[in-house]
């Protein structure tokens, strides 16, 4: 089948990013597919390439970096939640007159219709929160 | 219908959660969830103990082993979890 | 709410709390403008976004009374709360915008169940 | 928990389910290792630290475990709960980590006025 | 000493203060915690009326003047909120 | 007196650094002295300079910056906090390989041995989460 999913929690905050990752790599290795992931409300911070975890912790958006580049997975942020809550890529950077930026591929900053077009698609869409 | 809870079995997600659970519909525990094994009398395995299950990754995380053990609660792994999203084609999460 | 494409929205955290309110409200408008129908379900907390007496916003903090108003011009015109969840909030069905349709609790489960599509925030 | 400069920080949050108690306990640790006296006071959903089958932490996740070991040796050696909110877990003292000391909730307002500085998590 | 309450009357946060409240302590309710004007049987009304304030501003933008008004609470503004930290040289928060 | 703030919510999902910086306001018309904002746990994401709220919501980061603008008073972020959340200097970027930075002056990143000498050293300590 193919499996949307939706994460809402901030790694190191909530605990969805995780159960979230691990129900991915199991659901590959089950044969199913992965239409994308969305990342949407507090969730967006999985986004963050400058997210610097102690050594002894799981690097989260290192690991959903793996994942996409391991089988493919669209990794899709909702732009409103990301930019209200300071992750940009180089794009909208510039557009706000900042220096610098925290986002960029796999992860593509996308609209909310991404999010229903996503369950709309796919058999079964999986919230972690 | 699928219901997955993710917060303590006294929190506000569980209570909107059970008044959602109809007669077909099974639910699955998850992160801080899982307490609900130290509860015998929560409402959940009052209405519905047949449909119960609990992510055994977060039950031996939470130290809850023995409760779920004591009380012959239904264990499954990630496997078991994503095998009950296919048999269901809705799922709520309440957190 | 039988509509086959049908996308129920579940409100369940008060507005200024979190952003959670608002993102499920944006969720809302977003699936009505593709088109889709959708209603919106509050319980709990969600159900303060309801009180018609809402001011202006906590100071700093935009107001969600706006993006409330804003349901009926994309169409979301069913608004759903439970009579349990109003109790529980010693709410009466006259304190609340005129729009809100009240069920009885014991009615969710097939309610939930006519919809093909549901987000819970 | 007399002395005039002792803090007493709370942990109201279970493992896990957020960062707040890996952050009060650096708090402590932190504190501790200042050479302030710090006592520990678990309520709620920060008891579930306290249970002694406690595991090897969630996939992916830091266990608080090893944290909580750390406590004795940085000399923070009285940790405090509350009767009623063991009662409220259905938990028993049998469960806990050996070095936890049970408190009747009545005497929660005097036992948090006996410190100078309190920081609640 | 002061408690600070920032989450509803019926969360765990509210229920663990109303533990800690002792007889000289005084309680403002800020963001969530003004819904507890809704629920005059709520436990801190019964203890300790006498020394419970709402902050002003937070319970006008909930929509809960009425409430206030009906059950005779007492509301402070942000200032009233600043002398009650100055009275108390404690303040714990509950969130 | 001197007032020491501990704020531990994110903007634009908590609203304790609403609570927070009015607080601070009022706090200094009263003729107070803040002796300093400590940002821990959610609280660190008030220090980003990346945040882009939409044009007619407070943007909490520029909020900070004004009230240290006009009152010096120091914003000071956990550095542990941050990293793993983040939320990092130009020198810990360069420390941790990160091309970018979203954490710049007044904001400082710091131990939280800042957080227990701000609590001693002034005649109160408020929280706001």
């Amino acid at each position: 089948m193919e499996y949307g999913l939706l994460v809402m929690g901030a790694p190191y905050t909530s605990p969805a990013p995780h159960s979230a990752l691990r129900f991915a790599h199991t659901l590959l290795a089950r044969g199913h597919q992965i239409g994308g992931v969305f990342f949407y409300h507090e969730g967006v911070h999985n986004a963050s390439a400058l997210m610097a975890p102690p050594q002894d912790e799981l690097n989260l958006h290192k690991a959903w970096v793996e994942l996409h580049n391991a089988h493919q997975v669209p990794l899709d942020v909702c732009i409103a939640a990301a930019l209200r809550r300071g992750i940009m890529s180089e794009a909208e950077a510039k557009r706000h007159g900042k220096a610098s930026f925290n986002l960029e591929a796999p992860f593509e900053l996308t609209g909310l219709g991404q999010l229903l077009t996503l369950q709309q698609r796919c058999d079964r869409l999986i919230t972690f929160a | 219908m699928l219901h997955i809870l993710t917060k303590a079995p006294d929190s506000d997600a569980a209570q909107q959660m059970l008044q959602a659970v109809g007669e077909n519909d099974a639910i699955i525990l998850t992160e801080a969830g899982v307490q609900a094994a130290l509860h015998s009398e929560w409402g959940g395995f009052q209405l519905h103990s047949a449909r119960i299950f609990l992510l055994a990754e977060d039950v031996t995380a939470w130290g809850l082993d023995d409760a779920v053990a004591s009380q012959a609660l239904t264990a499954v792994d990630i496997d078991g979890f994503i095998a009950l999203t296919e048999q269901h084609v809705q799922t709520v999460t309440w957190y | 709410m039988t509509e086959p494409n049908g996308l129920l929205v579940i409100i369940r955290h008060a507005p200024y709390a979190s952003n959670l309110l608002r993102e499920g409200l944006d969720t809302a408008l977003v699936a009505a403008a593709f088109g889709q129908p959708v209603d919106l379900l509050f319980l709990g907390q969600g159900i303060m976004a309801l009180l018609h007496e809402q001011g202006n916003g906590a100071p700093g903090q935009k107001a969600s009374r706006p993006t409330m108003d804003m349901l009926e011009m994309y169409d979301i015109e069913r608004l759903w709360t439970s009579q349990e969840a109003l109790q529980a909030l010693e709410l009466e069905p006259s304190q609340l915008l005129g729009s809100v349709e009240v069920l009885e609790a014991k009615r969710l489960p097939d309610f939930l169940k006519s919809y093909s599509q549901i987000l819970n925030f």
